[in-house]
């Protein structure tokens, strides 16, 4: 494993205090935690966000940090959900007195460990309400019981609740926001190499040279399935084709679109994707309202993509299109 | 029980852990995130820390709340919550005192059982450590109640884990990570279930040699 | 090889229509070309800027079209020079009456092809300056004649002598910011892994499981030296060094920072890069006014990162710090 | 020289660029970005295409010409500005005509070699393809001038390339991408001087047998 690192240990701890140095005007650590919070809160009275997991998807979740999305994200090891009393410190960091909404990311681990900090927090008097993201198609909801995974889509989530909690609604509206972006938010991903686990040394698996995995997680899991390697159009047409399947997309459906780079997965090729996809809602009759092409929610140096789309209808179109100022995502005026 | 052989349970049980570091986050990397070892080797380095402190608690209640606490702080994952809520949950089934008898023991087991339940949904069957701390309890009880010492029923214990940890490969995960891989993770042993084992490893040979 | 691709000859044509299906209010390819321009140009009487180069630096160049740094960018094929007729194409897109300023990086094939196409633009009436960046202190400028080449410190330069030009200097002036903002700004990068050109197939060089190629450019070349890796505090000490003794830093400069990633290093490990820069640049006693951590000027999948210090005087602070609105860079306030 | 000899010395010179474009680009992987044989395989595509087309310009002048901008516009890189600004200032050099004599054809090649130098700033010994074109122009004029047929001094020429392309090898780039690999350059051969080198052979193969 060649990695930039000093001690394995240190690595969250210092990539933490690396993004404060990055983007001081931003991010301030909260003192002695794995917290990320605004260096300049929202004002008391608005609903607070806090969002976090395991490390290793930069540039979630501190990166989302700001105006118009979130006001604390929690880090964990790497791949290795946050524990409680780290949770805990994130919604006291966000709480501006009108409760928080902790969005969660589908992982058994994430889950529990955030429920943890909700129930402390509430016996502390924080309203705490929690949202769970599932927006990962590959895995079937219904089959297997702990439900679909939360990935890429988990973004889309951060902004629509975050624009709303910045318009001033109230702790039930944003959630409800939350989970109207949640209902209408699939995503999957597909993997063509896998990415090494600082503290593992070794890679999370390994693939052939004409295999890829399908259906891939957020942590360097393996996928559903493995397949002989596609082309771009092929692999962008049966994605979109199960997103929408599990959308039920009519025609003339108003999209929001993020093609997602897992981590090692150049640009440039990212880009023949997003050209795909773009097609393929034209040829689909859809109206694409914008589409993210980037890296949003990697796999640390993972090869592969993933491909969201949410459904939008007026309110989540004019929450996805507000205005964000964070070190990962700045849409608005800048200029005029 | 001793609080002293709480302590040495939680000792034991880390050296096994960091012992079988490599092995649990292999078995994690087949189905899951690799990190199963490192999460829990991490965990119990705290434990002990914790327990070996100047001024640390020797009333068993007190003591295993310690335990909870570092656990549910340092674990992290789905494991931390998971033993974090068993310990926590188990602390109030137990004296404040230096000892308790092997009912309230074997009581305060039930308590951390029902715990990793009711905070995982896991049931039987599902590919976690519940497969092992369910049917390990059941073994407990029944031969605490047919009169067998405490001692001679944790040796039982320990060796059933481990054949209840082998037992899950076979399955197909519903709860947890490895449930993502659906058919896939048929074919491989349990992670959490391999340590559980270890943990009753770690208290029949602290039992057995007190 | 594993990409994400469709046919190899493809992937630089489809990535440009990728890039202006995913940024439709930033970009629009002029047609027949590989060059992307303003969808909405600047106005009229400002001096238009054209950088470019070989595709592959994603989100270089296209990334950086838009207000407040370039008017044009000019792909030509992966780690290749554009051919002068494409400059030429994007000369004219630039061109709004007021000149255009070439922004080149000094690679021999870069220089040549953006030199004819200044030749045929001022034969065709249009005035053109070029400035040529040669930041990477790696190669050494007096021993090999084709100098220093120019790597990520130029989206430096695209910075400031972008915002001059938005601010209304002339061509003169715009090609002084420039020419200042290459005096006070150095880079140096290494690799842990090398990258595939998708034309070639195969990794442009080949590391042991504990080496590292130090002083790489950006084309997938190996470095000027090979060493065993480094801790990332001594890896950004040494660099830093090298930086700080070529600028010839005292203590108290006042200093822009960027924190490049070649490609496949995740952000994670980056941003323990940046925390090393934060501190050292304290301990020197400087005085850090911006740190950029990201992916700014890429070279495919390689793994690895460069750091780039530029000295600021008032005027080169104003300038980096002034608004910028394109895909990979956006800065200035976008709220109230 | 005559136009249909031109035009047949770019279709060989493709042929012999796609047989070798494998290992000009393993030869600039060494020392640059692996790319000299997929940028010139590319250009001369082009450059077959253009000539191949009905309606292509007959006269040697024009012809060349139109090799220049095919050159300049698809090869890309160093030697797309390179190939193109020879081929477009040896345009300069031929006439409006169907052919042309053996001087009138040598003034043209020192015309390319010039416009070479002029534009890339290369000197002999910086390991570029001057250090084929330079002293093989001199040997192509150092035989006409003895009166040797333009045939001969063709396939004179083409042998000496081969060998000056491989007297490059112990060189240190100082122009080119290569330079910046300083004193690491040495050893390796430099792949535009191999390119050049085919150039000649193709020269020589249709000037000989035609
Ligand atoms: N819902 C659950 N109930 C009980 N045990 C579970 C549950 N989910 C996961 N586990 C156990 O946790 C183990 C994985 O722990 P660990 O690797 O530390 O956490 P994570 O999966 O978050 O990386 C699994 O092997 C399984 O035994
Ligand atoms: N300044 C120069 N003068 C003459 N020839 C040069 C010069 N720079 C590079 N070359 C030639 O160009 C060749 C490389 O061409 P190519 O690989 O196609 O372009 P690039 O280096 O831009 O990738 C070198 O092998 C060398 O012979
Ligand atoms: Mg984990
Ligand atoms: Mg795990
Ligand atoms: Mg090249
Ligand atoms: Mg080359």
């Amino acid at each position: 494993m060649k990695k930039v690192l000093n001690r394995v240990e240190d690595v969250v701890d210092e990539a933490l205090e690396g993004f404060q140095a990055a983007f001081p005007t931003y991010l301030r650590r909260v003192e002695g935690t794995h917290v990320l919070t605004r260096t300049r809160p929202k004002r008391t009275g608005l609903v607070g966000l806090v969002s976090g997991g395991g490390s290793g998807h930069e540039p979630a979740h501190g990166g989302y940090v700001g105006y118009g999305m979130l006001d604390a994200a929690v880090a964990g090891e790497v791949f290795t959900s946050p524990t409680p009393d780290q949770v805990l410190a994130g919604i006291r960091a966000a709480d501006r007195g009108a409760g928080v909404l902790l969005i969660i990311k589908n992982y058994t681990g994430d889950v529990m460990n955030f429920e943890m900090a909700q129930e402390l927090a509430q016996s502390d008097g924080i309203r705490v309400e929690a949202v769970v993201v599932d927006d990962d198609v590959a895995v079937d909801g219904s089959l297997y019981t702990t439900g679909r995974r939360g990935i890429a889509g988990t973004v889309f989530v951060h902004k629509a609740a975050g624009a709303a909690a910045e318009q001033g609604a109230s702790l039930d509206e944003v959630r409800d926001a939350a989970r109207a972006a949640i209902a209408h938010v699939r995503s999957m991903g597909f993997a063509l190499a896998p990415c090494t686990v600082p503290a593992a040394g070794e890679p999370t698996f390994t693939l052939g040279t004409t295999e890829m995995e399908l259906g891939i997680g957020i942590h360097g899991e393996p996928g559903t399935e493995r397949r002989p390697v596609a082309t771009a159009d092929d692999l962008a047409n049966m994605i979109l084709g199960r997103l929408s399947e599990d959308l039920a997309l009519t025609p003339g459906s108003r999209l929001a679109a993020m093609v997602n780079g897992m981590g090692a997965t150049p640009l440039l090729e990212l880009a023949v994707l997003a050209r795909r996809t773009g097609q393929w809602a034209r040829e689909a009759g859809h109206q694409m309202d914008v589409m993210w092409l980037g890296e949003f929610m990697t796999s640390l140096e993972m090869a592969g993509a993933s491909l969201t789309l949410m459904r939008l209808d007026d309110r989540l179109a004019a929450l996805i299109g507000a205005p964000a100022d964070t070190p990962a995502l700045r849409q608005g005026v800048v200029h005029d | 029980m001793t609080s002293e052989q709480f302590r040495r349970i939680w000792f034991r049980f880390g050296e096994l852990v960091t012992e079988h570091r490599d092995e649990l986050n292999r078995l994690d990397a087949a189905i899951g995130d690799a990190d199963h070892g490192t999460n829990l080797a991490r965990g119990l380095a705290k434990v002990a820390a914790d327990l070996g402190a100047d001024g640390s608690p020797t009333h068993l209640a007190a003591s295993c709340r310690q335990v909870g606490m570092a656990l549910l702080s340092t674990v992290g994952g789905a494991s931390g919550a998971l033993w974090g809520s068993a310990l926590l949950r188990a602390a109030g089934a137990l004296p404040e005192a230096e000892t308790c008898d092997t009912a309230t023991a074997v009581a305060a087991a039930r308590q951390a059982v029902d715990a990793i339940q009711s905070r995982g949904h896991a049931e039987l069957g599902d590919k976690t450590m519940v497969d092992v701390w369910r049917p390990a309890l059941a073994l407990l009880e029944a031969s605490v109640a047919e009169g067998m010492s405490g001692r001679k029923a944790a040796v039982a214990v320990a060796e059933r884990a481990v054949t209840l940890a082998d037992e899950t490969a076979p399955l197909v995960a519903r709860r947890g990570r490895a449930s993502y891989l659906g058919a896939r993770s048929a074919g491989h042993v349990d992670p959490g279930s391999v340590s559980t084992a270890l943990f009753w490893r770690a208290v029949a040979d602290i039992v057995a040699t007190s």
